[in-house]
């Protein structure tokens, strides 16, 4: 189990350093002249050289690469380019607004996905499977700005329910009547999709496990349905899905991003964003390194757990 | 027997299944569509309410007891620069205009009043002018604001080396001294009648020489009625009243009324007016045509509304190897722009054109010259072949996605591939637009800029159309207008003026690489329990400092 | 349609368990098909029967449709279940929930999927225990460690800690039977318990199954298709073809005296020690079994009978009574031949007696093939190695055959793709008529390439589904320099060769059977002309009756063509009817070797003696030597030193079989020994077991097997 | 039960059918499932609307009308006009070309190149297959909208760019189904056949193996290209994506966020047409995979 989780720690390290030399070539590499794109084009040339010398600019692109690197380890995320702040304090705070964001998602479609897709596959090829499935099909099809916009016409504007802007203070507390009323709806707006994946994923691997042949076992030992269910199926059906909730999180950043800029929610999503309208290298960088670490993180803690929920792995 | 039911059965949920794709879909088609039954009743109904009673601007009607204290959030395009003196976004203008002060201030009728300056004076040529500042005004840290202050203000604002966007608007000005504390004086190296209005450009704010950045929360860097209380980029500002603002209100206490303000940045107007709507915001400005329907059939909003010089620009650079440096080609798209179908498209009933193809609008009265512009295609269908473009030409239009420039750029490219140009839409965000990279307006071949409403129409002249203006976006050179501009500037006469402005006027409306569609009004919409708020001829230059939050009568 | 319920009936003690007129439906895309149609039978207290069929036969359905347990589209749509009197049909889902695990219980094919791999495998057992028991948790364990013992698991209370995933196959299906035999039930089904496992496994397990009959008195259905397992451990047999019994009866009567063609022809597809010489004729059976939603009229197994005369295509022959304890569904059986005349009808030699040895054609010198560990870390790299051939050297001479048998890790397939070059050894040469050959395909000559061929185990895999049969067969042909012109005809002489119609040659694989799709292997590696086929396992997952021909083709084509073979198999019944000389492989290393008569006749090697014990036989007559090998092959990463055999040895002798390796003996003729007895003391202590088996069966009439 | 159809048991062997009787199968069993034909179905509408818009579209889908700007639908215009006054359904009809174009030439490119890739890293194996799997494992360690922003982003929104990206995004997914099919198909016995005789490398991968992986290669190609639809909508919505005028769908939900109230239709129609193609195109491909790959379920 230990050698499993360094090995997995080991990958993740070298899949974090590519990922940045991927997105460090393609906002580094591709935009051409940061110093004319900074300066504007009618710059002197003496002005781009000092620009280039004070930003390092002039030095070879592995050495930026490095340097910028090293900082970036180290917490020194630059300064955004278009607001002069500073990227790390900027970003931070929008990641704690976006994982609050995140949580609240979280809670509503994880424990319901996996509801609906169980209760699917046990009445596989019902009438309730075929509402289950076809809706989630359909609410995979559904874009968030699509449902998003939906929700605020009907439960901000039309029932006037919840608001329809979640623009939050920057220090909003988390548990507060006025955060969590404007968590409500873009939250809803994330969870549809994944709702729907989620129960999809739950489905066909519950599906897979009602087919083996030790279920069977269980159900010729005389077990009740919900014994053979609760005790025999699930706990293998459900561990696909600790992955799948994990690869969620990829579903959820992207939607994020356009959820919280028709919410107008000051998230992470919303920051990257605008970052890349301003075409504002530090911050787009720090942004897509800072998901991406989470990303990897969520993918390696659901490899941990999977390995330690299955028996399989744990004991090798 | 078995069998048969089975059968059946599968067909059933088969049956339920496309039902259930079908309820899906359609509940999302009458999700749209049930509301827009229900709402164009209620829309049409309410429309004729406000417009009866909206005629005369409600805002200070029926004017309720003023209550201090509350909060109004304003929805706004994320700021880009909160150093008034280089302000361009309308966020940083309306952000700027609560921290600071000017040393004369525009009335709803565009006519200069006092501002920080109590009274002013001139030589007999004009040329030496005098301001008395108030007494007793000082920065919102306490600091009081002299003339010191004011000289050092505009001595920034001219200095080529600061950079502000408006040195060129200041070229004319020679020397600025403080004589006393109250007094300032500014020395021109020629006569300008009406330099006061000078004063009130919406760069030129007072700012205290004490303060080194301009743009950080707190402190005394203003006098204006809000202080900066925190700044979150492309998120939020909060700004709280200003403990001892110079104005008084009815109650005899210092002004605001307010306790604070709190812009709330969002790129999508739409969703401001959602906003708005759902009671998040209070205050909205620069209402598209469609959503000022939306405003005004919600009886929890006002719409405001003021007459005003605010107009687009759609320029068409004249310079280097771009289309539109060849006379023909430039005249060709300006014969084949039909001015009345963009006002009826873009913003039916809330502008009107003017002569065309100048910024000076209707509103400027003897100054603006008459004259409608005339579509002919076939003019400027010739003017296309004679300039070699016989076969069609393809230029790329910068589109900011603000306002009405898409939608302006949306008719205007259909009407112009009637003549035979194709026109690319590139659509920028407003930032990108007014920044500082290729895709900015001083850069592109084509673009379309919202311009706000000024004291004086020579200070467009001044900004845009000379050629060593700052904002020549067009890069037009022009010596006549040169000239013209320096004369308007200079002459003193008023008549002779009015006969230069027409000048002016005739030779832009021939030459100038300008389309300007139409003159808008000022819009923004309101929460109902917003009183006081007085919409500023340039909407984004108003001020909150009069505004306070009662309960809707 | 049969309108009888006439069964056999048991050692005349109470019935357990009695199906009568049971028909099953399922229902599928084409509408319903009847996989079960009127079949009855009945089980006794204590007694075991034998329900024996080729896939496709029904056996599964008509247990599962017994105790009512089909997948959501099938149903009983007919017949009576009786389990002690209790009419199952009746029962309440909630009654029936009761009946499983406590009065009938179920042990299926593959152990390693039958136990649920996330739970504990004692918990597992206990739980049936509290279910059905009603136990306290404690006297549940009690119960769970008391069943493990009785299934003679070592270490039961280690082994209940333990998941599925860390036990072997055997220890698997142990725990199955354990939880099975918790509750004491009336009826246990046994599905094909040992198909899965290794054939000393099996007879593990097997001799597990007879003692648990002694002791628990349950009634026992098993089901399987191999009708030596059957001989071994059943009393009673009902032959099921296409969804009825053709055939029902006591163990002895049914297999001494078949009275249905059918079983005649099963029997008769089956190598057999007792058939005699080598290289006969094998019995086999024209056509398929119908598809059920295209049943003939009349005899459902008419078509394929020798016997059928135009009366039998009328109306199905209901099962009548033949004999004592014996039903038959044939109309004909009073002329239904004996075994022994339907031998004499079929067999004839497929070869011509042959000269002495010819030219040596290939050899493979102290061939290993050692694999890395997989890596558990990215800084911990596993030195050790998996050892799948340890050493081996085979040679094979000129237009014979070689067998070579072995239990699965034996490294037997490993040493097939060494020669072939699809694997590279680690250590060793392989040479053809004594020119060395490079170590993998690439480095080979195309001539190399060509005279080397192979065929596979899986029939399913071996042919590339989106080619038709003539592109499978004819790409060799044009690759080894066929004129594009002439390969159709070529094609369609090999067919003709695998007895193939000319039809075949525009199908896709998805259209054959996998008989027909081992032919086209084989005819696709005849296509190249070689002088050499690997065949590895080409049999084993064929049906009985699809095996005997698919034999008899590997015969005469090489009497034909006087291509070599390499035979490998862990059938040793099938080696021996195949191979002119036979290598027995225990974890990648030869253990005895010679020529076939010698390797199979006495004196053994202790694990060969081992395995022939092992297998079953078709005949209840056979009385088999009880030498069972203990636990599973030890991992090819950590050989056991000095003997490799030495864990597992019946004959093990001390220290020395651990410290030393052991010598090669040569014994008379070719025959060649690893082991430290000698010849003589190995024929002396199995002389002694032989003769115990002797006397015990005591009927000097019956040539001893092994 | 919850056991699925044991077919070994259901239907017995051998099953012999002619390939004519088999692509009927093929036809049959997706008839049998009415909601994968419907799917289907609703995927060829579209396709037939990109591929003849133009003649379909009742007005040109840039045609302005001023004074019939927002009306509701009627029979003129069944799904109402736009702010300036143009034909709605038209705009989708055609809009539906730029979805096609986008979306469907990405996803080829991305299977062209996948598989590629793919058969490659599965074929060869060893460090080259390492390495193009850590590749691909970086390009899917990044959220793929966050991804094709950031590229947009830097390369700026063209047309060709949002092919390429959307063909970038999809390469690893497609990839790594080829790979695994490789993988297994590797060691299918008629593969080792064909290795035996010394086949060349490009007949083992062009033809033994790239046939047999066609089938998995489609399903996941359909279901590539309804993300991508998704993708190319939520870009347009976030204004990265197709630049007005384009009657791009996701451009117009975006357009049609300021008439919420004043014209629904605007938003309602194109959202329809977006979940109606996504919607019917994961049907079709979750049809696909029964048909071509019985016994899988959907993953």
């Amino acid at each position: 189990m230990l050698s499993f989780i360094v090995r997995r720690l080991g990958f993740m390290v070298l899949t974090l350093i590519l990922a940045s030399l991927l997105i460090f070539a393609a906002t580094q590499i591709l935009p051409g002249d940061v110093a004319t794109m900074v300066l504007g084009r009618f710059a002197t040339e003496q002005a781009l050289d000092n620009f280039r010398g004070e930003m390092g600019l002039n030095r070879s692109l592995v050495v930026q690469y490095g340097d910028w690197l090293f900082s970036f380890v180290q917490g020194d995320w630059g300064e955004s380019l278009s607001t002069r702040a500073d990227v790390r304090d900027l970003v931070l705070e929008r990641l704690r607004n976006s994982a609050m964001l995140a949580l609240v998602a979280f809670v509503m479609y994880v424990p319901l996905g996996i509801v609906l897709g169980v209760v699917a596959a046990i009445r596989r090829n019902s009438w309730v499977d075929h509402v289950i499935s076809v809706g989630s099909l359909a609410f995979i099809g559904l874009p968030e700005f699509v449902t998003g916009l939906l929700l605020i016409a009907v439960f901000a504007l039309r029932l006037d329910w919840f608001p329809s802007s979640s623009a939050i203070p920057p220090d909003a507390a988390f548990f507060d009547r006025h955060t969590l009323e404007r968590l409500v709806l873009p939250a809803l707006t994330i969870s549809l999709v994944s709702l729907a994946y989620i129960a999809r994923m739950t489905r066909s691997s519950t599906v897979e496990v009602l087919g083996m042949d030790y279920v069977r076992t269980a159900y010729l030992k005389g077990l009740s349905r919900s014994r053979v269910i609760g005790r025999h199926v699930l706990r293998n059906a459900l561990l696909p899905t600790v992955t799948v909730v994990a690869i969620g999180i990829g579903w959820l950043i992207g939607g994020l991003i356009v959820t919280e800029s028709l919410f107008g929610f000051p998230g992470i999503g919303r920051l990257l964003l605008f970052g890349i309208q301003r075409r504002d290298l530090p911050l787009i960088q720090a942004t897509t390194m800072v998901i991406v670490v989470i990303f990897t993180m969520a993918n390696l803690l659901a490899d941990i757990l999977y390995g330690y929920l299955n028996p399989r792995i744990r004991f090798r | 027997m078995g069998m048969n039911f089975n059968r059946r059965r599968r067909r059933l949920s088969t049956v339920v299944v496309l039902g259930g794709v079908l309820v899906v879909l359609l509940s999302l088609l009458v999700l749209g569509c049930g509301g827009d039954e229900d709402d164009t009743a209620a829309t049409d109904e309410t429309t004729e309410v406000t417009s009866a009673e909206g005629d005369t601007e409600s805002t200070e009607g029926d004017m309720a007891a003023v209550e201090r204290g509350g909060v109004v959030s304003i929805g706004a395009q994320p700021a880009t620069n909160l150093d008034p003196h280089f302000s361009t976004s309308i966020a940083d203008i309306m952000l700027n205009h609560q921290r600071f002060d000017w040393l004369v201030e525009l009335d709803q009728e565009n006519q200069i009043q006092p501002g920080i300056a109590e009274s002013w004076e001139s030589n007999e040529d004009g040329t030496v002018w005098t301001f008395t500042l108030r007494e007793g005004v000082t920065f919102n840290d306490g600091s009081p604001l002299t003339a010191e202050d004011v000289a050092y203000s505009f001595d920034r604002l001219r200095d080529p080396d600061v950079g502000s966007p408006v040195v060129s608007l200041y070229e004319g000005v020679s020397e600025i001294s403080a004589l006393d504390d109250t007094t300032v004086e500014f020395t021109l190296s020629s006569s300008n009648p009406e330099f006061p209005a000078f004063t009130a450009d919406y760069h030129s704010a007072i700012v205290n020489s004490e303060v080194e950045d301009l743009t950080a929360p707190g402190g005394g860097a203003g006098s204006g009625p809000f202080v900066l209380d925190s700044y979150s980029p492309e998120d939020r500002a909060s700004l709280v009243a200003a403990e001892s603002y110079w104005k008084e209100g009815e109650d005899g206490e210092p002004l605001p009324y307010l306790e604070g303000l709190e812009f709330i940045f969002s790129p999508d107007l739409g969703g401001q007016v959602e906003a708005l709507r759902g009671g998040e915001l209070d205050f909205v400005g620069g209402l598209t045509t469609e959503l000022v329907d939306t405003v005004e059939a919600d009886e929890a909003l006002q719409l405001l509304k003021v007459t005003s010089n605010m107009h687009y620009v759609l320029h068409m650079r004249a310079d280097g190897d771009n289309p539109a440096a060849d006379e023909n080609v430039r005249e060709a798209l300006k014969l084949g722009t039909d001015h009345q179908q963009l006002v009826d498209a873009v913003r039916p009933g809330l502008a009107e054109v003017g002569n065309g193809f100048t910024p000076v609008g209707p509103s400027y009265g003897d100054y603006y010259l008459e004259q409608p512009p005339q579509r002919d295609v076939e003019t400027a269908q010739q003017l296309l072949a004679d300039a070699g473009y016989g076969d069609g030409l393809e230029i790329t239009l910068t589109a900011q996605q603000a306002l009405d420039v898409p939608a302006i750029a949306t008719v205007w490219a259909e009407q112009m591939a009637e003549i035979g140009v194709t026109v690319n839409i590139e659509t920028v965000p407003v930032d990108v637009y007014y920044g500082d990279g290729e895709q900015s307006w001083l850069e592109v071949p084509f673009g379309i800029t919202e311009w706000g409403a000024r004291a004086v129409p020579v200070n467009y002249f001044q900004l845009a159309y000379a050629p060593n203006g700052d904002y020549n976006e067009s890069h037009w050179e022009s010596q006549e207008m040169a000239d013209l501009t320096q004369q308007i500037s200079n002459e003193l006469d008023r008549d002779k003026r009015v006969d230069l402005y027409h000048q002016a006027q005739q030779l832009m409306i021939e030459e100038a690489p300008i389309i300007v569609p139409y003159f808008e009004a000022g819009l923004a919409g309101a929460a109902a329990e917003l009183n006081g708020v007085e919409l500023a001829t340039d909407w984004a230059r108003t001020i909150f400092t009069n505004a306070y939050m009662a309960a809707a009568q | 349609m049969a309108t009888t319920t006439e069964t056999t009936t048991g050692r005349g003690s109470r019935n357990v368990l009695e199906i009568e007129g049971l028909s099953v439906a399922y229902r599928t895309e084409e509408g319903d098909i009847f996989p079960v149609r009127d079949v009855s039978l009945t089980i006794g207290k204590g007694e075991s029967f034998g329900l024996v069929g080729e896939s496709g036969s029904g056996k599964s359905t008509l247990a599962m449709g017994a105790i009512r347990y089909l997948p959501a589209n099938g149903r009983v749509t007919a017949g009576r279940v009786l389990l002690s009197g209790r009419d199952l049909l009746s029962l309440s889902g909630k009654e029936m929930r009761s009946v499983w695990g406590s009065r009938v219980a179920v042990v299926y094919q593959s152990p390693g999927n039958a136990l649920n791999p996330s739970i504990r495998t004692g918990n597992q057992i206990a739980e049936v225990a509290r279910i059905h028991l009603g136990m306290s948790k404690q006297e549940a364990h009690q119960r769970m460690l008391e069943m493990l013992e009785k299934v003679k698991m070592p270490d039961p209370e280690s082994v209940a800690r333990r998941y599925p995933h860390q036990l072997s196959g055997g220890m698997l299906q142990r725990c199955v039977v354990a939880q099975a035999m918790v509750t004491n039930p009336e009826l246990l089904i046994l599905d094909e318990p040992t198909t899965a496992l290794d054939v000393t496994t099996q007879a593990v397990v097997l001799d597990l199954v007879a003692e648990l009959k002694q002791e628990f008195d349950s009634a026992i259905l098993y089901i399987t298709h191999d009708l030596g397992v059957v001989a071994r451990v059943c009393d009673r047999v009902g032959v099921m073809y296409a969804g009825e019994f053709m055939e029902q009866g006591a163990i002895r009567h049914l297999f001494k005296r078949p009275l249905h063609p059918y079983t005649l022809n099963l029997l008769g597809c089956v190598p057999h020690f007792s058939l005699g010489p080598r290289r006969k004729t094998l019995n086999t059976i024209p056509g398929f079994i119908p598809r059920l939603d295209e049943l003939p009229e009349g005899c459902i197994f008419a078509p394929r009978c020798s016997l059928a005369e135009p009366e039998c295509r009328v109306a199905q022959p209901p099962l009548v009574r033949a004999g004592e304890d014996h039903l038959t569904a044939c109309r004909r059986w009073p002329v239904v031949p004996t075994p022994a005349e339907h031998m004499d009808t079929i067999t004839a030699d497929l070869m011509q007696a042959r000269g002495e040895a010819e030219n040596r054609l290939l050899e493979a010198r102290d061939v290993k093939k050692y694999y890395p560990v997989p890596a558990q870390g990215p800084f911990r790299k596993d030195k050790r190695k998996v050892k799948s051939v340890d050493g081996m050297t085979i040679w094979i001479d000129e237009g014979r055959t070689l067998g070579l048998v072995g239990e699965s890790g034996s490294g037997k397939t490993t040493m097939a793709r060494t020669i072939i070059g699809l694997v590279e050894p680690t250590e060793g040469t392989i040479s053809l008529r004594g020119e060395v050959l490079g170590p993998t395909t690439r480095s080979r000559t195309r001539d190399v390439l060509r005279r080397i061929q192979m065929v596979f185990q899986n029939p399913d895999a071996s042919l590339n589904p989106r080619q038709t049969v003539g592109q499978s067969i004819g790409r060799p042909l044009a690759l080894f320099g066929t004129p594009r012109g002439e390969i159709p005809g070529r094609v369609l002489e090999l067919l003709e060769a695998v007895h193939l119609s000319p039809s075949y040659y525009r199908r896709l694989p998805s259209e054959l059977s996998g008989g027909e799709k081992q032919r086209v292997a084989i005819a696709r590696a005849f296509a190249a002309e070689p002088d050499l086929i690997l065949c590895d396992e080409p049999i084993a997952s064929l049906d009985v009756s699809v095996q005997g021909s698919l034999m008899n083709l590997l015969t005469t084509l090489q009497a034909e063509k006087g291509t070599s073979y390499l035979f490998i198999s862990h059938d040793l019944s099938a080696v021996q009817h195949l191979s002119d000389w036979v290598c027995v492989a225990y974890l990648g290393c030869a253990m005895e070797w010679g020529d076939a008569g010698d390797v199979l006749n006495p004196p053994y090697h202790p694990y060969t003696e081992a395995l022939l014990s092992a297998i079953p036989i078709p005949d209840p007559d056979v009385i088999q030597k009880n030498i069972r090998l203990e636990g599973s092959v030890p991992s090819a990463v950590d050989i056991p030193p000095g003997c490799r055999f030495h864990t597992r040895c019946p004959r093990f002798i001390g220290d020395i079989c651990v410290e030393e390796e052991p010598p090669w003996r040569e014994g008379e003729g070719d025959h060649w020994i690893y082991c430290h007895h000698t010849f003589e003391t190995l024929v002396e202590m199995q002389k002694e077991t032989l003769r115990l088996a002797d006397h015990d069966h005591g009927s000097p009439g019956v040539e001893v097997q092994v | 039960m919850s056991a699925s159809v044991d077919t070994a048991t259901a239907t017995p062997v051998p099953t012999r059918r002619s390939r004519g009787e088999t692509l009927r199968l093929y036809g049959r069993r997706l008839l049998r499932q009415p909601i994968a034909t419907v799917g289907t179905v609703v995927f060829i509408i579209f396709l037939l609307m990109a591929l003849f818009g133009p003649w379909i579209a009742p007005y040109g889908f840039e045609e302005q009308s001023i004074p019939d700007r927002l009306q509701s639908p009627t029979l003129q215009h069944p799904f109402g006009t736009d702010n300036f006054g143009r034909d709605v359904f038209s705009r989708i009809v055609v809009g539906a070309r730029g979805i096609f174009l986008l979306g469907g030439t990405g996803t080829i490119l991305a299977v062209m190149m996948g598989t590629t890739v793919g058969l490659i890293s599965g074929y060869f194996g060893g460090l080259l297959d390492e390495i193009l799997m850590r590749l691909l494992d970086v390009l899917l360690s990044i959220p793929s909208l966050l991804l094709a922003l950031v590229l947009l982003g830097t390369v700026g929104p063209s047309l060709l760019n949002l092919i390429l990206v959307v063909a970038v995004l999809y390469i690893p997914m497609i990839a790594r189904v080829v790979r695994s099919v490789v993988l297994d198909l590797k060691t299918k016995e008629f593969v080792e056949a064909a290795r035996i005789r010394g086949e060349r490398d490009s007949y083992v991968l062009f033809r033994e193996i790239l046939p047999n992986a066609l089938p998995p290669l489609l399903v996941e190609a359909s279901m590539r290209f309804s993300y991508s639809i998704f993708l190319v909508a939520s870009l347009g919505f976030l204004g990265l994506g197709v630049q007005p005028p384009s009657p791009d769908w996701g451009l117009q939900i975006n357009e049609a966020r300021n008439y919420l109230e004043s014209a629904p239709w605007m938003l309602a129609f194109p959202a329809l047409a977006i979940s109606l193609l996504v919607v019917g195109t994961n049907l079709m491909s979750d049809g696909l995979r029964r048909v071509l790959q019985p016994g899988r379920e959907d993953s």
